[in-house]
């Protein structure tokens, strides 16, 4: 059976694209940010990931509101990572692995889980930038292949928290079930709390991201107590991203009743949020 | 429905409906050739998406506030902004009534929170 | 509040679109078919409906397998007919009706159902089909407007029959919960046995087929006791395009325990099809 | 995984990734443009979709078990049928090596069953 070794929670904002681009990691607006990386390269190179399994949110590349699922996962055998319309920098195409696709996809819909299954399917930053945090090493290969799991931030209404962390068990559940030998590490992309919209664009509540992170140690399904209209409250539109986050905790408790923290980081801000990164090791 | 958020619009079914012919313009601006015919005349590329005048007025004055107002999106407004390489302060900056620089010591103090 | 006034379900085989087109509906091929009708408007005359939710299955017009959803809600203010390939005769647009479209989709995602939405959808004759045969004297005004709720039958998991009659029930509560005073009539299209494809095509199973007609007046659950295996083993690869009769079934649950059954005819074959319509009121 | 029906082949994913680029040519025949342009030069327009040579063949043969064999999906094969005018029973009588007058009656008997 396919093993999962642990979980990265990281934020994706796009500006990292550029800084990376530019070489920028060790400038001091940006060194408070990627220097929450290099314990989890390190922890990374001893656990060893073949497959990620990617919750992220698309940003209006891939999904349009003619066609707007809930919970999408990827089947594709490559993700082409495109133009964005930002002149953020594209990366190579990431190889996937239709067999662990099609195991998610076909466990979710069993338990219930009303999937989109995309065969092609376009990759923004939220899906290649926590790829080049983890191992920026890489160049025109990948180390990992990857399984994208989108999850709707762009339209209400957007699924539950407790739906999300149930998503997040099943797709546990149906990677500790795969018959192969692969190591899976599960990947978050998004938030922390930020707002860029409205007149309360800039809102950032580091008392709530830091209980969040607290609790995905002490009390995994803590955040699954709030509506997402308080998360959005308390988080802001684009904090809601913490729902990978959720997705990717829920997920780990395939693996065990427990988790360690490998290493975290928390740093505001990075243009308008509050960055995060979390590995957990089971 | 819900008890509104201070300076925030959901992105509801009732803003979905509003703001479908912004956000698919937006959407368009995915793609190089697609900013380029805006840019090159941007009254025929609203017409082609059929913006109302609400929507081509806040296109017109590039105001956020406003692209909200008519319905459209961050995500996809987003892509609207990055043709005229507005970063994200730019873009919190004008939507707060604030200068750039006030904008980001809001964003900077919220480390000490 | 918004009143269902029951359901219909219907065969939607495309070559039904030819034979109105050439007004063959009293020739001796069609006759058994298009006779199991004029009951029916007789009763649509009396029962007077506003708007159509259609339960109905995508024939690989809207829906490519880059982004095949389980679920998928429509949520356009009109519907266009388009071109299938096949030369069957497009038909006018549809007007929808997006209030109940969202009500439907802020219900169903509560619900956790995790549907697509659909702000812009082309319709195939699987939703057309059944307007032309309900209201076969409408013109280029459709007598009612439409909320169409696609269920994948194209690409395999499907929802379980379970699940399919779950969906229909959340959406017979959003429409009774409806802040409206729309009359709304709930059509099932597709079905019943046959299978278009392999060695097995022509495969027609007409004693499931009558019991499974039975059980939505005696014991509505009874079809969701087989898994879509055993669903499609009996009743054929298309056959399991009977889900839909399910969902529309589950949705008359929330207008009452029992339904009466206003008239029904089955009829084999029309093309390579066990034909059937039943319509029942609540 | 799950026992198989006789004389069916169920569309699941190791069908789906098999038959991706035949099925995405087929979807692509619901606009006539495309149809026109397969019937010009059916060879080319294989090619820009990426048909690999079983399915090429399968095509070319109007072979249907051919093509659910190569990854076909019946819903977007009837397009393909659909440009020949095939109707369901010259297609249920190419599967079942029947003649189309005994496909038609073992359609027929089902009423009686
Ligand atoms: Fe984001
Ligand atoms: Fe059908």
């Amino acid at each position: 059976m396919a093993k999962i070794i642990g979980g990265v929670g990281t934020s994706h904002i796009p500006a990292i694209g550029g800084a990376i681009h530019k070489g920028l990691q060790n400038e001091p607006y940006w060194k408070p940010f990627f220097g929450g990386f290099p314990p989890i390269h390190d922890w990374l190179a001893t656990a060893r990931p073949d497959v990620v399994v990617m919750f992220y949110n698309d940003h209006g590349l891939n999904f349009f509101l003619d066609k707007m699922p809930t919970f999408a996962v990827g089947a594709a055998a490559q993700y082409v990572s495109a133009d964005e319309g930002w002149g953020i920098p594209t990366q190579p195409p990431v190889q996937g692995c239709p067999d662990l696709s099609w195991q998610l996809i076909n466990t979710l819909v069993e338990r219930e889980f009303d999937i989109v299954s995309c065969q092609e399917m376009l990759i923004d930053h939220a899906c290649t930038l926590p790829l080049k945090l983890l191992w920026p090493q890489s160049g025109d290969d990948w180390p990992v292949r990857i399984v994208p799991v989108c999850i709707n931030t762009v339209q209400f209404p957007l699924p539950k928290a407790s739906r999300v962390y149930a998503l997040g068990k099943a797709v546990g559940e149906a990677v500790a079930a795969w018959g192969s030998d692969q190591r899976v590490l599960m990947v978050a992309s998004g938030g922390l709390s930020h707002q860029l919209d409205g007149t309360r664009a800039g809102h950032i509540n580091k008392g709530f991201d830091l209980q969040f992170m607290d609790s995905l140690l002490t009390n995994p399904e803590w955040a699954t107590q709030f509506s997402i209209h308080e998360l959005v409250e308390k988080t802001g539109t684009q904090g809601i991203e913490l729902l990978m986050w959720l997705a990717m905790r829920g997920s780990l408790t395939a693996a065990g009743p427990s988790v360690r923290k490998v290493h975290s980081n928390y740093h505001i801000p990075i243009s308008n949020t509050a960055t995060a990164v979390m590995a957990l090791e089971v | 429905m819900d008890a509104t958020i201070p300076g925030t619009t959901l992105f509801d079914g009732d803003q979905a409906k509003k703001g479908y012919a912004l956000n698919k313009m937006c959407f368009s601006f995915n793609e190089e050739a697609n900013r380029q015919a805006f840019l090159a005349d941007e009254e025929a590329y609203m017409r082609r998406f059929g913006l109302n005048e609400q929507q081509a007025a806040a296109i017109r004055a590039r105001n956020v506030l406003q692209l909200i107002e008519a319905g459209g999106n961050a995500y996809y407004l987003a892509k609207f902004a990055g043709i005229f390489k507005l970063d994200m302060q730019d873009i919190g900056a004008q939507q707060t009534g604030m200068t750039k620089e006030a904008f980001q010591a809001m964003l900077n103090a919220a480390a000490h929170q």
